[in-house]
């Protein structure tokens, strides 16, 4: 049985990774689940420098899902590459590196930082709903998607994953975008913007206002849009959003998902990363599916 | 530390001790075996569209027949569903999690302000030195009698309905309560109060502190609190919650 | 206690009315709760001549929601007409007309001859996502919703409200759109798009591969659409979006809805848009508020 | 018809009948009271996260115990959590739903395929013609025993390992049986190759369909099956198989 997938010349073990900002840089959940058995492990998005993310309260739950305003905290790239790079490599996984920024030399100078280290491919959060200045403006216009693209590739050594946002109206232009500006893959989809509103205190739930939704509660979005965008361009697609099981997991990379990215199933069970590798390979078992391609796609 | 895994335990019972407050045992040998006072654990919803975790703090531990207490107010829907649980039910949880409090000092006050009370009835039971306890209410009063085996229980009340009016530090101030530690849980404004407090007389403060959770294992930022210094881990003056606290020392956050 | 509110110079006994193609036209559920208690009934999208709508599987259950693809199945304008005013004006409610359309025309043929007819207000449904030749691509574009809000006013004695779409990348440019081309009111949210897959199957759960996702799921997008819309225009607003009780109903409210609608929640509870009424009067109670109008908008 | 409310009732018992198959008795004296052969009810499920009710059709119905029971297969979680209750747990139902068989005709086959059976086995309870079964299952039989008390039963199985091997019309033609009424609920292939039958014979046919449901009253128009004429309802060939079904005249609907 074959479950290993290649993206961009990159070969993973098997299609399951875990969602930037989900899962840190695995230090916590590696002491739950044994990081070596994911196909790679994608980590929490980094600045060039230190960022403290937004007030409290940061996170809040929702009917079926949560909302987030984390605002991008993150140690910053150096300490990232002394500590976190380091640590990953002990395990026989994929290092994903998630990428933020205000600005495109944001951008541009965490990406050539990163050119010369030991990762195997970058993701470029152009999509994060929670900073003012950044992530998201960039990836709800089409020519800035390209644009932005570009300046990354010419500076990459590895692969470029684009990560979208899904709160456009139409995520295959984004996509397209993306393949114009030479991306190698795509992730798909980041958090929809949401709010809550405590009525008995008559405000707001989180200091932010809006935060990004997400876990199962989008899951038929998120399908929709990878399915969308496979069938307009011919990158690689990294699915996620409100993969709780490898039932959940399947319905992405049947929809097109060469990879699938485990998020906020890992705050309700550190193991559920691990469980969609195994349950894709019972599922794989129980109807004789030999490659994990054949799956790929399959439903049309 | 040992690691904290989810696991799915089973009510040895639970009563109402108060209006809206219940407490519960936890038939949990591995986390009764871990905990230490001040930590705390998660506990999962049996509904899907309830899905984060509800971090409860330990408020007593009972090693020899493995079993953790919890005591809770019913805040939603989460603690509501948990005060319908009987005898022989179980749910998911996952513990013991975070820093608890360091057992140190020569003569301690231990505080609690509302919700904040459980955790200290374990502190008490361990913190051997000499120590008197301040508890905090809006009105009805719980766990009080449970405390007065560990020493002198001093109360307020916002009412005034029972102890000092006004809150623990009115209590505080009233009795001449003196010490060279304070080991504090309760609402973030209590917190603020007994930091400045500290500070001016110039003795320690322990302080648990409070924060929406997600991971509740360190990994989703979601918790954190202000740091006076640039935290090791985060790299920015923020510490988490679940995983550096819930209990600081009152010189290292910013409330 | 106030909870009657004026929109548009029609006034509701109070704010609440059913989500349009979640209640037929009342006809059913009027067995199970007293339609004269609801502020309006807002009937099923109607269109010129009789469409049969999509095949089936047309739902399909989500995570916390549920995907619809009815495709405006709708007995058309006349027997409409002939049958359905005539059974709502026996209860003392008002009653808002949802309209549909493939064309500009289509649109205008239905206003025009409901123009006459002793109902409310017009709800104009350009956001459904069901079916290729109309309604969403009215709704993704600010031009096309300007100028067809301008041709429908022209037509209309009944004041209109256009119905938005959240499958847009600002739906405040929608929603200054449709104030531009004169709208007496907006209601928001339609649904989102979204696609279920069968692993088991292989196939899609919907006949028509994608569907509306609606239900608690989508609160937290709805509310943060109705607040950012609420402070981007000076139309009333109509909240809808995974209403289940009077709290999530206060939500909408107070983030800057006038009225709110209930949709899903009928499919679970008959008497849920009864329940909503009862509750924010509870609520009213409870915190000694007056008048509704002191929570509407009353989060900024 | 009487209306069906949406309400909490309890279960009197329930039994696994056959690997993965379930039959449940619900105290539910005003369903008991109202229902027809061929209704059906809704069932909720008591996870948030799952919406959308449950349709299952009346398998029995107890009158004078004020009870009516379900037979039904593990299909997904709803139905997987329905397996699981016990004596005197509750749920929300709501019901009886639809439209049921039209008690006629001289000479009937009551015809069910695999989790279309138990519908019939309160039609064969009331009605008072001769009439033989014909069931037809995967492998595994169930319920079979319960409708001998009725008439003959041929029973058809795809593997041959019980009664003829094929379907319940290859029962039917094999066996011989001869009727001026058909009374069938199963998978729609079955129901088409009835339909046609029925046709070819001349004789009145009574389908029992199953559509995909979110509101099971009427409303929403999820539920439809095409139909030959304008439906006086919809203005259009479609009718709702939740209110105007679930049983429909074979002539009434294309399948
Ligand atoms: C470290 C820690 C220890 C705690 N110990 C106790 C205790 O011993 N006894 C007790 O009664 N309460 C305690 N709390 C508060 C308790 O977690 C909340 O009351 C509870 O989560 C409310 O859940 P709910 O579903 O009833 O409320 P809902 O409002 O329906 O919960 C919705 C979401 O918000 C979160 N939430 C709501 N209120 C709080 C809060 N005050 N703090 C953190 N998250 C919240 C919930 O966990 C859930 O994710 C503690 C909180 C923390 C952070
Ligand atoms: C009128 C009618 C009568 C029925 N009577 C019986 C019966 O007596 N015994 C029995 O075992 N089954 C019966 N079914 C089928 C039964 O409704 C489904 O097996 C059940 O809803 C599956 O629910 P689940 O949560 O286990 O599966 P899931 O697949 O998890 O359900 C997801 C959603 O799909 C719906 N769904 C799934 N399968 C079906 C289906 N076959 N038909 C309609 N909706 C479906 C569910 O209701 C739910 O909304 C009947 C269906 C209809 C329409
Ligand atoms: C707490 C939290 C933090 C996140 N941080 C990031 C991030 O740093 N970079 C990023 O690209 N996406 C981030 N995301 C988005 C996730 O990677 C993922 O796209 C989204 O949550 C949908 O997947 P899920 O529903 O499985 O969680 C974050 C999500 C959550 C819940
Ligand atoms: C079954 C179904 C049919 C619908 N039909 C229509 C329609 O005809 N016209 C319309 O404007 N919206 C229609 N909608 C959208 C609802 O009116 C509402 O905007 C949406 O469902 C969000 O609200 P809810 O989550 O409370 O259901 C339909 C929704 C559902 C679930
Ligand atoms: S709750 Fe995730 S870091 Fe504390
Ligand atoms: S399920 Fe809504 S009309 Fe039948």
């Amino acid at each position: 049985m074959n479950t290993s997938v290649v993206l961009a010349g990159i070969t993973f073990k098997n299609p399951v990774t875990t969602a930037s900002g989900t899962f840190g840089s695995g230090m916590e959940y590696g002491e739950y689940i044994d990081l070596s058995k994911l196909g790679a492990v994608t980590t929490k998005g980094v600045a060039s420098i230190p960022w403290p993310g937004n007030p409290t309260p940061r996170v809040a739950e929702t009917y079926g899902g949560m909302l987030n305003a984390i605002g991008l905290q993150n140690p910053g790239m150096e300490v990232f590459i002394q500590r976190d790079i380091p640590f990953l490599r002990k395990y026989d996984t994929k290092i994903i590196v998630n990428v933020v920024g205000k600005t495109t030399e944001d951008y541009c100078d965490v990406v050539e930082r990163l050119s010369d280290q030991d990762v195997d491919m970058l993701e470029i959060n152009i999509s994060c709903p929670n900073v003012k200045e950044g992530g998201i403006a960039f990836g709800q216009d089409a020519k800035n998607v390209e644009t932005i693209t570009k300046e990354l590739k010419k500076r990459a050594k590895q692969p470029i994953i684009m990560k979208l946002s899904p709160n456009v109206t139409d995520i295959t232009e984004m996509a397209r975008a993306a393949e114009a500006g030479g991306a190698d893959a795509l992730s798909l989809i980041n958090t929809l913007t949401g709010m809550k509103i405590d009525i008995h205190k008559r405000a707001f739930l989180l200091a932010n206002k809006t935060g990004g939704l997400s876990g199962p509660a989008i899951r038929p979005v998120a399908v929709r849009m990878v399915y969308q965008v496979a069938n307009a361009v011919k990158l690689p697609i990294i699915g996620m959003g409100g993969i709780m099981n490898a039932e959940d997991a399947l319905e992405f990379i049947m929809a097109g998902a060469s990879m699938v990215a485990v998020g906020t199933a890992n705050f309700i069970n550190p193991k559920a990363a691990l469980n969609v590798v195994e349950g894709i390979n019972d599922y794989m078992n129980q109807y004789g599916i030999k490659d994990i391609h054949d799956l790929i796609g399959c439903v049309k | 530390m040992t690691v904290a895994v989810k696991q799915r335990v089973k009510v040895a019972n639970q009563k109402r001790i108060a209006e809206g407050i219940y407490s519960i045992w936890l038939l949990a040998p591995e986390i009764a075996g871990a905990a230490m006072p001040g930590q705390f654990i998660s506990l999962y919803s049996r509904d899907g569209s309830r899905l984060l975790p509800r971090p409860i703090s330990i408020c007593e531990i009972d090693r020899i027949h493995g079993r953790i207490r919890l005591v809770y107010r019913v805040a939603g829907k989460g603690t509501l569903e948990f005060s319908k649980l009987k005898e022989n039910d179980s749910l998911e949880v996952m513990g013991p999690i975070g820093n608890g409090f360091t057992l140190e000092g020569k003569k301690a006050i231990l505080i609690g302000g509302g919700i904040g009370i459980p955790p200290m009835l374990e502190l008490a039971k361990q913190l051997t030195i000499p120590k008197v306890m301040v508890l905090g209410y809006r009105d009805i009063t719980f766990l009080e009698d449970e405390f007065s085996a560990f020493g002198d229980v001093f109360v307020s009340t916002e009412d005034g309905s029972r102890g000092t009016k006004g809150n623990v530090l009115d209590a505080i101030r009233e009795n001449g309560i003196e010490a060279d530690i304070i080991f504090a849980c309760g609402p973030t404004p209590m917190l603020r109060g007994i930091k400045a407090y500290a500070a001016e007389k110039g003795i320690v403060a322990q302080l648990s502190l409070e924060e929406r959770m997600a991971c509740g294992v360190g990994a989703c930022l979601g918790c954190v609190c202000k740091s006076k210094e640039t935290d090791h881990h985060t790299n920015v003056k923020n510490k988490r919650v679940c995983k550096d606290g819930p209990v600081f020392y009152a010189e290292e956050v910013e409330l």
